[in-house]
């Protein structure tokens, strides 16, 4: 059933009882063309692109719990392409621009919000580096604005400009970037793939690969063996497990990233702020709660939860940047785990054996991604080759030192 | 140029010498210790131990405690490490450590790379406890003990001094010399509650 | 105003009077109050309004766990959004506002959502507003924003303050109620040290607002004496209003102490809150359990609560909720309400119990009191405008009811308040025995007892809070004897009732998200059966009670539309902060100027004097530039402070950058493995340039290394990497090399270093250093090192530069920084001595060509930045390897290069990217940036630092420096980087 | 988290930097496929879902560097020790 006012109306006058399940959830057949492991927002776009994109329609999605509930549930759901490297930007942009018609794509409301994200800066060193990103998101056709402080203010007049440690010089704000309601993002893409005929199979953990010589040929799940043309890994945190089944290590580390909610307010924030002296950023969701987060714990983890110095450390750089929020109440905090790469920056490709595919290394900064990771991902399972706005995003760059880096911190993944 | 021209003034001279009300805290800075900072050489713990012992009449303590003799103290902040401190012979004495121990240990001047404040008074542990996350508590950190840890984003060193002679708890807390002004005011907020002083000479 | 207060003592301080307001109007209460018993008490009963119907809702329950009487807090900047009127202790002038409507809290405009509800279902939004899209951010939502999120913040800074402390104890009970109290005798009597928290302001937990007798007296007494004990225990801190609302690893949990919340104004010098880190060894969970509502038509009119809360208010603060209060029960404790009710001489119409079969001595008593009883009979209905007005009963055999009531208690059986025992991700079990979730798989340590662990009467309460003491106290070395208090038999039985079929009007399982079983029916419907998709399709629990009230209700439910048993659709996850903690508390401290330490220069107090514009870098704060009356603008005194050097001689405190101490037989061995260049081959007496890598191959760190003996070097480093490389050096020391004999020792705080440059530099030193050492002609020549005795304390002196001029610089111990800047300033007066900043030191190294942070910016290999020639090919060294991969090696990677303004007036901006003379601006065009520029007073046109692929190979080429963010564009010429005496003559002479 | 310092005691990990996998020694710079040995040493560190060897550095405390054997899905530390020592001759 089509999603609109006419059917919520039309629904509404006979108690809602005609809705129909958003996804079907689906029962593993014992082969597909396409498998897919991993039920976040990037497997689900990558099935959906498959099937409207290429046509290919014998998909399976194989989620080990329910979908959306890894990272795709859990990250503090901000949208941008304010990347500064040319392999890196392009393809962030690519995935704004289907953003920008997600909704209408997928007759789903993913509330994507365009409000705005502004990266603060407090040094000349600093507004250096963001002049230099936001020249080459404008050479790029993608939107970049140098605000000095005074602009900074009257966008918002809630930050300290006053007696802070580290004054506010300035921020560079994208306009279009903003954020996506992030369980919307999930079930749109779970429900649109659905209808176009993927199936979703939710409670059915990947615990093997099965494998012919250097081919993969299916995978072994808590409920049975599921042959498969190709398999696609998706699965964020968890990238390394899936990949030891395979015999393969991979380039990347599994970190725990904490986020934060506070209770909800009637409107503060307008756009998405990052504060550049400390470890914070933080936007308001459509239901009032102020979401932030900062950094990495900093150490391997599968735990999902972070630690209490974490916490202080984002409260500080909050109340460092809006000392107004003191009084605001600090409502949940929760972790995820981050596939952390080595250079910071994702990789979709091929891996040495073959049948096997790999979408991972998204760090803390995958959801904004989704659309194109998705739409890549579908790209080359396929058609065998890398989508051109993805062709850096190698396995093989770390040994060829064809390496990423947008920080320049090196092969140290907590610091990226 | 005359010499006293060459003459060091206190970080914290500036600095508010009382918050409060009452001595709950009473805070004075540590002048003109010799402080210099020890590393065995490679294989010489052994010999290292005993020359320190024969010549200095110490014995170098294996962990984070501090042994003292005379005016002279050892207080282990690492493996086969020490901050050695001299009561008011400033620089000359890593000097003349140097020439006493140099061939088993690296000598290190650190005489101005720290300042440190000597803290004591009633509610001195509570002062404390908003500061340092390690446990005061007199059965836990006795006299002599000694911590290296962190304050407000600060490295610091902290060790138990002999309880004054009204029986209150006294600490010496160093930090790094171009911290001298942040910690202070990190002291002087959290002994504010229970009256604080800072006492010049 | 009728009163609703009762005679007789409860916990309130009846000779005492407080005035308060409730949107703008006065009341009264009395100290032991809480602003939601002092408002029931003078007869108000509306609260608030909820979040997504704007439906009139007053106060449910009587502890944290409240999700409907939610206020604005104070005024001004202090006022506090979302506050629980449960939990604010009534003080003197405190004043509340109801929130989340308009004009006012009797008439609510946005009420009409009410009537729009069959439209506002659950994830409604996720369906429509999808046209025009372009209306989204517009109109629609901006619309759903204004309309959702309760309270509003101040919008002014914090004006109180908040602090931290650290705490270690043997034991920490969590919960101040029979069985806390319980475990902190049994640990403490022997010697144990331990910590009790309760959120509460009064300890004693449910025994205050029961009438419960332990011993012979009653269980409010009982309480206070253990408390008096407790507190003339030495080993034992009580914490009260201070809730533990985190545990996380290591036996580490965050309590939150309100200090001063219930005072007008915190005292002087006193935080408003503390944030408690805890490390303890054994933790007691005795956090009780938390009663739950039963779902039923119009179950949210204000006057429906909750019937501990009733007994609460009726025992404790002796207020009268109402005047006729029926109750309606599933469980045996419902009928204590009933009884305290009479003892209180309250009017109650009748007991409606689910049970067909309530207990015959229940029952007895109940008719010994003359009250009615209906048993398997169920409330499917209220009746009323914003206050209950009379409930509807369908009785066993269908018939129904009418019963005239001003409040209804509700008791739907209790819950284990879990929350605390999941934090560390284990998961709280499904007890068929109690129907609700019992803590299973604990954090390491900790104990569950009373009602938190499922014991829900007394007896057990304390039986298994002394147990758990005991066990604590042993595990620290001590043996406590175990007491046993005498208690009456509790009658604790229950039925599962969630929710009452046929219900007449909206039936809330969470009543501050307006979550209703229609919307639990319609997610089923779409598929979101899963227990966490149900929550984030409906919003269920993720309110600011965090589902406290509604959770396990919500979850019952879904197994119920299902066709599943509670414990298999399980619990969703909880998560700290067990109760919302302010954001300034977990900050303390740190905020405004206090954010992170400020470390000052040795010469900061004299720069201070001079009028020094100062510059963080990083933790440090650096003197800028010093300006002169009468200089126009700073970038006159720059200028000046460069020619000073040029021309003069200047002097600028370089203390900030990092030194290191580097001992033994292999120092010149490891030394080599540590750089790309060569350092063992380096002579005493002699310093050099070095330049380290990452073990990937990249420049990490580029600084000097100077010999002072055979065995002892000193590095330095620039300021923002010192830390990291010392950790860098401390890990090839310890853990790659430890055979080697090397010490370390960081000397950056020791040394004040001070740089003297210019070309009268060396005339200037002569006169301070006088006969301490010997600086003229060749006895110094560049790059020579010394140490020295200078007023009798120990110096050194290097001939470095990095303005490229000839230079020095001296470094004195730090505590004698500023007296040496003062000294050099009075020897230098005749010589015309400028003092330089930061600022000026950019301008000269970019005018020699050197890399900075900006250049070194953790990308660059060593060949990148022209350093290449340093690289020594003769020996290993950390990066050496993995430089040589092809993408590092890549002759087209971006190299330094200098630029310069075609035309001479023109202004360079740093971040601009550079593109081929002519070339339109896309990203294929984009071949390099610019680094670093700065106006050259001494070449007087601007310059600039910047990286081009195949940079070197194109010196005299002409391109863009494009900046569209600046809207500047300007034609470059590439040039050499080093653009001031590229030959080094200065710096020599 | 709380870390036994093998010199200071307990302290909670926020004194400590972290580097990650221990396990992956320096290979030998002088060997044939030194390059492939150090893309794996320095990139395909160790990235297990239980017990993970990791170095720590006591960077508020002793500054010692220190082996941490921690279960990655707990969080439960279950050794540490000196990190050099092991590797010493
Ligand atoms: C706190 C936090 C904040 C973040 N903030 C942002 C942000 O603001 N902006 C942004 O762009 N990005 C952000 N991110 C990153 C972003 O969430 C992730 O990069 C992105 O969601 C990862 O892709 P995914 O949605 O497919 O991952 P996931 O949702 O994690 O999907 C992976 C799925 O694989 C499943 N799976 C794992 N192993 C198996 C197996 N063996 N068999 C079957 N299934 C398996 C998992 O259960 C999971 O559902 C944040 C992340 C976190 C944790
Ligand atoms: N008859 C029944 O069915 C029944 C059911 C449940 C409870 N009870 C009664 O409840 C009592 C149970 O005793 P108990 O001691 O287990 O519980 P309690 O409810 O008496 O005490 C719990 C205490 O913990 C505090 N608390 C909760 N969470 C906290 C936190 N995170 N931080 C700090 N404090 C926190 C509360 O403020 C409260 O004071 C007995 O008196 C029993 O009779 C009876
Ligand atoms: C953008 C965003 C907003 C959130 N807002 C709320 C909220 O208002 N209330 C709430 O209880 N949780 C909120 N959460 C947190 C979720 O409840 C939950 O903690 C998170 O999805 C992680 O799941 P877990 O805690 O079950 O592991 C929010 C999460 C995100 C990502
Ligand atoms: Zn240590």
């Amino acid at each position: 059933m089509r999603y609109s006012l006419a059917s919520l109306l039309r629904q509404a006058c006979s108690g809602h009882r005609g809705w129909e399940p958003a996804w079907r959830d689906a029962s593993p057949k014992s082969a597909y063309e396409v498998i897919i492991i991993g039920g976040g927002g990037h497997g689900l776009a990558a099935a959906y692109y498959l099937a409207k994109v290429h046509g290919l329609t014998d998909v399976a999605v194989l989620e080990k719990g329910c979908i959306g509930l890894g990272n795709a549930g859990r990250n503090t759901t901000i949208i941008r392409s304010n990347y500064l490297l040319a392999e890196n930007n392009p393809f962030y942009e690519l995935s704004m621009k289907l953003w920008e018609g997600l909704e209408q794509d997928l007759n789903y409301n993913a509330m994507v919000s365009q409000r705005g994200v502004l990266n603060l800066f407090h040094s000349d060193a600093q507004r250096d580096a963001f002049v230099r990103r936001g020249n080459a998101m404008r050479l790029h056709g993608v939107d970049a604005e140098l605000l000095d402080a005074r602009r900074v203010r009257r966008m918002l007049p809630i930050l300290d400009f006053d007696g802070a440690r580290f004054p506010i010089q300035g921020g560079l704000l994208q306009r279009r970037g903003g954020t996506a309601r992030h369980d919307a993002v999930v079930w749109g893409y779970a429900r649109a793939a659905s209808g176009l005929g993927v199936d979703i199979v939710q409670q059915c953990e990947v615990t093997g690969l099965l494998r012919e010589g250097t081919r993969i040929t299916g995978v072994r799940t808590t409920r049975g063996e599921i042959r498969a043309g190709k398999v696609a890994v998706s699965v964020a945190g968890h990238s390394s497990r899936v990949a030891a089944m395979a015999g393969l290590r991979l380039p990347i580390e599994s970190h725990v990233l904490q986020a934060f909610v506070s209770e909800a307010i009637k409107p503060v924030l307008p756009c998405v702020v990052t504060f550049g002296a400390g470890h914070f950023y933080v936007s308001q969701s459509d239901k009032g709660g102020l979401v932030f987060g900062g950094d990495l714990d900093g150490y391997n983890s599968y735990a999902q939860r972070g630690n209490l110095p974490t916490v202080e450390d984002v409260c500080s750089g909050g109340m460092a940047l809006m000392p107004a929020i003191g009084r605001l109440r600090l409502l949940r905090s929760w972790g995820g785990i981050m596939d952390m790469s080595m250079d910071g920056s994702p990789i979709i490709d091929r891996t040495p054996l073959e049948g096997l595919y790999l979408n991972a290394g998204w760090c803390y900064g995958g959801f904004k991604a989704t659309p194109a990771a998705g739409y890549c991902l579908a790209h080359l399972l396929a058609r065998e080759e890398s989508h051109e706005l993805a062709r850096a995003f190698r396995l093989d760059r770390f040994a060829t030192g064809d390496l990423l880096d947008e920080k320049g911190q090196g092969p140290q993944p907590n610091l990226h | 140029m005359v010499d006293s021209a060459y003459g060091p003034l206190s970080p914290f001279a500036a600095m508010p010498a009382s918050a409060g009300t009452g001595e709950g805290v009473v805070a004075g800075e540590r002048e003109g210790l010799g402080i210099a900072r020890i590393t065995a050489r490679n294989r010489q713990l052994a010999a290292l131990e005993q020359l320190v012992h024969k010549r200095l009449h110490l014995a170098l303590p294996a962990g984070p405690r501090r042994m003292r003799s005379g005016d002279l103290a050892a207080a282990g902040v690492g493996p086969e490490c020490w901050l050695m401190t001299c009561e008011s012979a400033g620089n000359a004495f890593a000097a003349g450590l140097r020439d006493s121990i140099g061939g088993h240990a690296a000598v290190v001047d650190l005489s101005d790379a720290y300042v440190m404040l000597r803290l004591a008074g009633a509610r001195v542990r509570e002062a404390l406890a908003k500061l340092v996350p390690v446990d005061l508590h007199e059965r836990s950190f006795q006299v002599d003990d000694v911590a290296q840890t962190v304050a407000e984003h600060m490295a610091v060193t902290l060790w138990r001094l002999e309880d004054t002679g009204r029986g209150e708890a006294a600490f010496e807390l160093s930090v790094g010399r171009s911290f001298a002004q942040s910690l202070y005011r990190a002291v002087h907020d959290s002994a504010a509650e229970f009256g604080f002083v800072f006492e010049t000479r | 105003m009728s009163s609703h207060r009762l005679a007789g003592e409860g916990a309130i301080q009846r000779d005492q009077t407080l005035s308060f307001t409730f949107d703008r109007r006065g009341y009264t209460g009395h100290p032991g109050d809480t602003l939601a018993s002092a408002l029931l008490a003078s007869g108000v009963r509306l609260l608030g309004r909820s979040f997504k119907y704007h439906r009139p809702r007053g106060v449910l329950g009587a502890g944290s766990e409240e999700p409907n009487a939610l206020v604005e807090l104070r005024t001004g900047a202090r006022r506090e959004p979302n506050t629980r009127a449960t939990m604010i202790e009534l003080f003197e002038g405190l004043a509340a506002r109801s929130q989340n409507r308009w004009p006012c809290l009797a008439f609510d405009a946005a009420a009409v959502n009410s009537v729009l509800s069959r439209l506002f279902v659950a994830g409604f939004y996720y369906k429509t507003f999808m046209w025009p899209a372009a209306c989204w951010e517009k109109l629609y939502e901006p619309a759903i924003r204004r309309a959702a999120g309760l309270g509003r913040a101040s919008g002014e800074a914090d004006p109180d303050t908040y602090e931290k402390a650290h705490a270690f104890c043997d034991l920490l009970v969590i919960g101040g109620g029979p069985a806390g109290l319980a475990a902190a005798l049994t640990a403490a009597r022997p010697g144990a040290r331990v910590i009790l928290c309760d959120e509460d302001f009064l300890l004693g937990g449910r025994l205050n607002g029961d009438r419960h007798r332990i011993g012979g007296e009653s269980g409010a007494l009982w309480a206070r004496r253990s408390e008096a004990e407790l507190r003339s225990l030495p080993e034992v801190r009580l914490l009260t209003r201070t809730t533990v609302f985190g545990v996380y690893d290591g036996n580490t949990f965050a309590a939150l102490e309100r200090v001063s919340d219930h005072v007008p104004v915190p005292r002087p010098h006193q935080p408003r809150q503390r944030l408690w880190k805890i490390v303890a060894r054994r933790a007691v969970l005795a956090a009780g359990a938390l009663e739950r509502s039963i779902v039923f038509g119009g179950n949210d009119r204000p006057g429906v609560m909750l019937a501990s809360a009733v007994r609460t208010y009726v025992n404790r603060f002796r207020v009268a909720p109402g005047r006729r209060i029926a109750v309606f029960t599933a469980c045996d404790d419902g009928w204590q309400t009933a009884f305290d009710l009479i003892e209180a001489r309250l009017d109650v119409p009748v007991i409606v119990d689910a049970r067909r079969d309530p207990p015959p001595a229940l029952c007895a008593q109940a008719r010994r009191l003359g009250v009615r009883i209906m048993p398997g009979a169920l409330v499917f209905g209220t009746r009323g405008g914003a206050g209950l007005e009379g409930i509807e009963v369908r009785g066993e055999e269908g018939h129904v009811s009418r019963v005239r009531a001003d409040t209804l208690a509700v008791a739907g059986g209790w819950s284990p308040n879990t929350a605390l025992s999941t934090h560390l991700g284990g998961r709280a079990r499904w007890s068929e025995a109690i129907g609700a979730h019992v803590p299973a798989d604990l954090p390491p340590g900790m104990i569950a007892v009373g009602a938190a662990s499922g014991e829900l009467s007394l007896a057990g309460a304390l039986r298994t809070g002394a147990a758990a003491g005991r066990e604590a106290a042993g595990s620290a070395g001590f043996d406590a004897p175990l007491e046993q208090w005498r208690t009456e038999e509790e009658p604790v039985g229950s039925a599962r009732l969630w929710s009452v079929p046929g219900c007449r009007g909206k039936a809330f399982v969470d009543y501050q998200h307006d979550v209703t079983v229609e919307d639990i029916a319609l997610a089923v419907r779409e598929g979101f059966r899963s227990a966490e998709h149900l929550k984030r399709y409906t919003t269920l629990g993720m309110g600011t009670d965090q589902g406290k009230s509604s959770q396990l209700t919500g979850q019952a439910l879904l197994a119920a539309l299902t066709q599943r048993e509670p414990a298999e659709v399980g619990t969703i996850t909880a998560r700290p902060p067990y109760t919302a903690v302010a954001i300034g508390a977990l900050a303390a401290r740190a905020r405004g100027a206090q954010f992170k330490p400020c470390r000052l220069t040795p010469s900061h107090r004299w720069a201070e004097e001079r009028g020094a514009v100062f510059v963080d870098a990083g933790e440090w704060r650096r003197a800028r530039w010093f300006p002169l009356t009468g200089e126009a603008d700073w970038r006159s005194t720059v200028a000046r402070e460069v020619a000073g050097v040029r021309t003069g001689v200047g002097i600028c405190d370089v203390s900030t950058l990092g030194k290191i101490d580097v001992q033994g037989a292999d120092a010149g061995a490891f030394l080599d493995r540590i750089y790309a260049n060569m350092i063992s081959t380096l002579s005493v007496g002699r310093a050099r340039y070095g330049v380290m890598l990452r073990e990937d191959g990249i420049v990490l760190d580029d600084g000097t290394v100077a010999r002072l003996q055979e065995c002892h070097f000193l590095l330095s480093t620039s300021t923002v990497h010192a830390g990291r490389v010392m950790r860098h050096l401390a890990h090839a020391r310890q853990v790659l090399w430890p055979q080697l004999d090397v010490q370390l020792a960081s000397v950056t705080e020791q040394w004040a270093q001070i740089a003297i440059a210019g070309p009268r530099s060396r005339e200037l030193l002569a006169r301070v250093l006088g006969d301490a050492l010997e600086v003229a002609g060749a006895a110094f020549a560049y790059l020579a090192c010394a140490q020295f005795l200078w007023h009798g304390r120990p110096a050194r002196l290097f001939r470095i530069s990095f303005c490229g001029e000839l230079g020095y610089e001296l470094a004195v111990p730090a505590r004698y920084g500023e007296a040496a800047v003062r000294a050099l300033m009075a020897a230098g007066g005749t010589l015309g001595v400028v003092p330089y900043g930061t600022e000026a030191l950019g301008v000269m190294r970019i005018e020699k060509g050197h890399a900075a942070g900006a250049e070194i910016n953790g990308t660059s290999t060593a060949a990148d930045l022209g350093l290449g020639r340093l690289v020594s090919a003769r020996k290993d060294f950390i990066g050496r390897v993995l430089a040589a991969r092809p993408g590092l090696a890549a002759a087209e990677r971006p190299a330094l290069i200098g630029l310069a303004p075609l035309d001479r007036r023109a202004r360079l901006s740093t971040g601009a990217h550079l593109l081929p003379a002519g070339a339109p601006a896309t990203l294929s065009h984009d071949e390099g940036f610019v680094s670093s520029t700065a106006y050259s007073p001494t070449l007087k046109h601007w310059i600039g630092l910047g990286f081009l692929s195949r940079g070197r190979e194109r010196l005299g080429e002409r391109m863009r420096a494009y900046d569209p963010l600046r809207g500047e564009d300007v034609q470059v010429e590439i040039a050499h980087p080093v653009f001031y005496d590229p030959a080094g003559e200065r710096v020599r002479s | 988290m709380r870390i036994e310092c093998p010199f200071c005691g307990e302290r909670d990990h926020s004194e400590f930097a972290y580097l990650g996998d221990a396990g992956c020694a320096r290979p030998a710079p002088g060997a044939a496929d030194a390059q492939a040995r150090f893309v794996e040493a320095v990139y395909l560190r160790e990235n297990p879902a239980g017990a993970h060897r990791e170095l720590w550095y006591h960077e508020f405390g002793c500054r010692s560097w220190v082996q941490v054997t921690r279960d990655t899905r707990t969080h439960e530390i279950l050794e540490v020790r000196l990190a050099g020592a092991s590797a010493a001759p």
